[in-house]
């Protein structure tokens, strides 16, 4: 599928660093699928949706040229989509879920609590964010059926104080969810993988790798045996048992791997590959 | 397995099918390559290796026209160091045939990497032919005597077979083919892609970033398929078909021209890898449904001279 | 006509719009010349024509390959006497510009055509590019030496606009656009067709009888677009873009990568010639619709240097 | 449309010069329609069909390589088809119908009966050859609903004496037919045009040229503005009038024009073209 035009029709800011773009289109996208996004002359870049509907839009966390490029767009601008590209959270019907999203990582989780408040599930939500001026969509998912979202800030300036995984850990024990989808910084993602296989819970995670091509050629987003593009973004717990990179490295736009960093143990929240040089 | 025999000796390189994943398509990491050969391919080529890492071009980096695809990667790959590691990883999950793809910007820097690669690998492609990172790949291997000089300096370093991928950015490839034959190649593979371009109309941009890039899947065959016709008439070296292959019809058309194997690349994005066992496959059935034996009953029939 | 201004002058040939029959496709009689300007051509080109009568190649002489095409027609033509008539005839019925296409075996066969045929049209386009007739277009076509004594041959005996026919069967179609300028052509033609072969699996035969075609359609637009907007960028002649367009949008690919004027062939097959007219009048729809009161406003803007 | 393989499933001498080609193929023709049949090393010519339906047959008058190559097939060989192409005859209903067909003309001349008469069509049909023993599908004519065929030899060998054109203007004025339809030598058919035009009788014309491509690309069929294979083979009364070319001249293979021979004035039942040197 070759890229085609859309519109940009609003442009909002949610948090500091982070903007949502609406778009003209309307695509048959199942919430984690992406859509590479073309900027001409600045780049092309793969984003999740945060809504799907008669107004797709994109969340964008601020990080480099391409997502700076974005936030600056006014309505009646253009960009390319090619997409829906990948495999999204599978939609189980009637379970009780938690859903742990961090930073950026917590827009996909709406259109996904959506889904699943339509398939008759309870949804549990867990966000965090570094501060609370960069919580996301905070009122988006209390507006969804279901318990208010519980929060997390790594500087505690509102909720949990720490990170989202502890807290994701603790509500799998209240809540027993029969399933838990997450999003969000890797490591954080592992935290959350590692409990989950503990407890035997099902899981679903949508990984993020340095994207090329997004059809399954170039291997550029390659996790272990899988392609992120063409697999993923969203990869169950049986996908991502024994793969080694899980948590562990991805690889940079060369194909040398890039260890996450774990400065304080837990990673970050900020959404980024980190940079491979 | 049973019926017609499809196992192909490609100078010295053993495969049980002919059909090859094609450099380049998947390739950047043993995992994927590991995923190729579980998937049935007969033998596999590596991403295109160079001395250091290098990113690539800038996205968009491809472009779908219908089931052909224009490509402007600009060779990215980890480097040989990192590289190797994956081969090694590759090496203890299976002992198929392995084919390492190597670039340069010099004859010194070909041998270099293929040198580092040989001990891992069966066989060393080099990559004489990329249409779109400047000063690598097609400046040098579409000059008949620059050709000559890498893979002669490939030669003197390695006991592998080496065979030299031609560029059909050419008004002649049967002087490529002759270049690499007194240089020393084992065998040639053709071709590599197209230099093309595509233009997003609505955007008033060109539609990749690098604005040319490589032209590969259906609208390649032709091209292709005329390419191997006009080199297995001319030399003796075998042959491997490149282009536009996404079924075993396909692949029978590179065969009968005189092609001892393919490679298959553009195709893989729909399925993954699993298309080369099943053309592997299918190869298989349509020989015996039209009753041959084994694959040399048609290889090369419509070369001049016949059967090859 | 409304609308935005899609006049073209193509060194001094005036077409009302920049949509041209391609030369080789219908053309061999005055009355298709006069369909195809009645279906709303801008101008049109003749078949190749040469000195004395050529029966061309025997059948199969085209392959179908979903929207591309191979042809190895082999340059048959009634020669330039008969011709003569043709175009007396359609100079009757119509004032709308036509180019004669010629070939020859020689610099001088090609003047001597040129110079016979001039009388009777409004430019000579020169066919250095048949990938598929021996001896001829191609082999002078391809070697940049050979193609500027061609021009210069055909310049010296007309005063009409001489435009080269540029092969895309090279590595280096710079050097051929050069070799044109340097010959005096008052214009580019990009592209001929790519040489190609399709095989017929089940008859285990070439698909033409010829073995080799020429590739013209959906497959080739790609790397028309490419070569268009290479020697858009590298030399002061307006450029002809051919190969592939079968809607606006593709001959738009064209315009924005430097193109003056378009041809279009092998898309015809399907609702003849008229499809010309509704090229130009959809490209002049798109313009407007995109607020562009001419054509020049998108044409070249993807040439560095931008517009031209 | 690409050339595919069908296999030969029966081939049968009709008279000493013709053949009828049984084919394992079903095409969705209309009578009148051709198909470029490939025999790989020899030639692709155009051939009509003689039947349509489950096994499509092509009916082959021996004039050269290619013909003599089909005509030498056995069952079980393969050539390739690439058709239907072109238009063919229009199908009228409940009308008065003349067909006259010359030589091998007859043969798309009998599913175009057929489908006339499904139509309630009253047809009848008029038969030349040169001589008694080249009368064609005479049996299968007699045994589609209608008056039997009439006939003409050239050599008076049976029927009427001369050529079938003469008998077509009897016929004409005999039957008084809502429309005639003809194939055959170009000057047979000129001459039952003529009448038609002169009688307000409107007709189809099957038309021969030279063929190449098939596909109104090459120009190689121009008959006139029309282009025998896109246009045709089918032309009507319509269509040819006013077109200086038909009855008077075709293009040999170069596009030279080739002036037909009217050595004695009406023609020769053989179908050919004549050759261009
Ligand atoms: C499946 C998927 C879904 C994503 N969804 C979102 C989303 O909804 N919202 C959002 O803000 N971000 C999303 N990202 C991340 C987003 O693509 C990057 O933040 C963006 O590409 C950064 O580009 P930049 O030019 O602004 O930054 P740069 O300065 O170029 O880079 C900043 C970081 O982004 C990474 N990056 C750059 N280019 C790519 C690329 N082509 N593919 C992957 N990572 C890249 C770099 O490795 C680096 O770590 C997603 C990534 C993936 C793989
Ligand atoms: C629409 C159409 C339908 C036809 N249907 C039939 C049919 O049902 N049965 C039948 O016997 N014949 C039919 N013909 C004529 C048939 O195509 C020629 O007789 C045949 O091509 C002769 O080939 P050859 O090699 O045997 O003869 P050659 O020795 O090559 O030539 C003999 C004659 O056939 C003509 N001819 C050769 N090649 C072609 C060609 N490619 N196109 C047209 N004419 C050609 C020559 O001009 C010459 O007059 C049809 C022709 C057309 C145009
Ligand atoms: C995304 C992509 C990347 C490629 N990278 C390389 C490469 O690194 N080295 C190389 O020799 N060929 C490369 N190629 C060319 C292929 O190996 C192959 O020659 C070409 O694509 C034609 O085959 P196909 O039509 O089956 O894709 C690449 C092709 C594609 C599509
Ligand atoms: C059937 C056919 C015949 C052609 N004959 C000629 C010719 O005589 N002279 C010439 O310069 N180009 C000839 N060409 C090439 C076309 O003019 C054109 O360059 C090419 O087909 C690409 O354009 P298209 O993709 O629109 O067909 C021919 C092409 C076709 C398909
Ligand atoms: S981005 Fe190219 S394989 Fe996934
Ligand atoms: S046969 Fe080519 S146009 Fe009719």
């Amino acid at each position: 599928m070759r890229s085609r035009p859309v519109s940009v029709t609003g442009v909002r800011s949610e948090t500091p660093t982070q903007c949502t773009i609406v778009l003209d289109w309307e695509p048959e996208a199942q919430p984690g699928q992406f859509v590479m996004v073309w900027i001409p002359g600045v780049d092309e870049v793969p984003m999740g949706f945060s809504s799907i509907g008669p107004s797709a839009a994109i969340t964008v966390q601020r990080m480099g040229d391409a997502t700076e490029a974005l936030c600056a767009l006014d309505p009646g601008d253009r960009v390319g989509v090619r997409g829906p590209l990948g495999k999204g959270f599978e939609l189980l019907e009637g379970k009780r879920c938690l859903l742990v999203g961090g930073g950026n990582g917590v827009a996909p989780l709406v259109p996904l609590a959506e889904a699943l408040v339509a398939k008759g599930c309870r949804v549990y939500t867990a966000v965090g964010a570094r501060t609370r001026e960069e919580l996301l969509f905070i009122d988006r998912l209390a507006g969804i059926a279901g318990p208010a979202p519980e929060v997390a800030t790594d500087d505690g300036s509102e909720g949990h104080h720490g990170f989202v995984s502890n807290l994701a850990l603790r509500l799998m024990d209240e809540f027993r969810p029969d399933v838990v989808y997450t999003c969000g910084p890797e490591l954080m993602m592992r935290k959350v993988a590692d409990a989950c296989w503990e407890r035997s819970i099902p899981f679903q995670a949508s990984l993020e790798r340095y994207m090329k091509c997004g059809i399954g050629l170039c291997d550029a987003c390659a996790c272990g045996r899988y392609l992120v593009c063409r697999d993923g973004p969203v990869l169950t717990g049986e996908h991502l048992r024994g793969v080694p990179d899980f948590g562990s490295f991805k690889r940079g736009p060369s194909g040398v791997k890039v260890p996450f960093a774990a400065p304080d143990g837990g990673g970050s929240i900020g959404i980024g590959l980190g940079s491979e040089d | 397995m049973d019926g017609p025999d499809i196992s192909v000796d490609l100078c010295g390189v053993l495969m049980e099918n002919p059909v090859m994943l094609a450099s380049g398509v998947l390739g950047e990491t043993g995992p994927s390559l590991l995923e190729a050969l579980e998937g049935g391919a007969g033998a596999v080529v590596t991403k295109s290796i160079g001395p250091s890492p290098r990113e690539g071009n800038p996205n968009p980096t491809v472009v779908t026209l219908g089931d052909s695809l224009l490509n402007a990667m600009g060779l990215p790959n980890p480097g040989m160091e990192a590289y190797a590691e994956e081969l090694e990883w590759l090496r203890q999950g299976s002992e198929a045939p392995v084919l390492a793809s190597v670039f340069g910007t010099s004859p010194d820097e070909y041998a270099e990497v293929a040198a580092r690669l040989a001990p891992l690998v069966d066989g060393i492609e080099l990559n004489l032919s990329c249409p779109h990172a400047k000063g690598l790949g097609a400046e040098m291997g579409g000059d008949p005597a620059m050709l000559e000089q890498v893979v002669r300096a490939v030669v003197d370093v390695t006991d592998l077979p080496v065979l030299a991928k031609l560029t059909p950015n050419t008004g002649d490839i049967g002087a490529l083919a002759s270049a690499a034959e007194r240089g020393g190649a084992s065998g040639l593979v053709a071709v590599n892609t197209l230099r093309g371009m595509a233009v997003d109309v609505e955007m008033a941009a060109p539609a990749l970033a690098n604005t040319y890039g490589g032209l590969s899947g259906d609208a390649l065959r032709p091209v292709g398929v005329r390419c191997v016709h006009e080199i297995a008439g001319m030399t003796s070296l075998p042959v491997v078909g490149v282009g536009g292959i996404s079924n075993h019809i396909h692949a029978l058309e590179y065969i009968m021209a005189g092609a001892t194997a393919v490679q298959v690349g553009t195709a893989i994005r729909t399925d993954g890898p699993r298309i080369l066992g099943r053309i592997a496959t299918d190869l298989r059935d349509w020989l015996a449904d039209h009753d041959h034996s084994s694959l040399a009953d048609v290889r090369g029939i419509l070369v001049r001279g016949g059967h090859r």
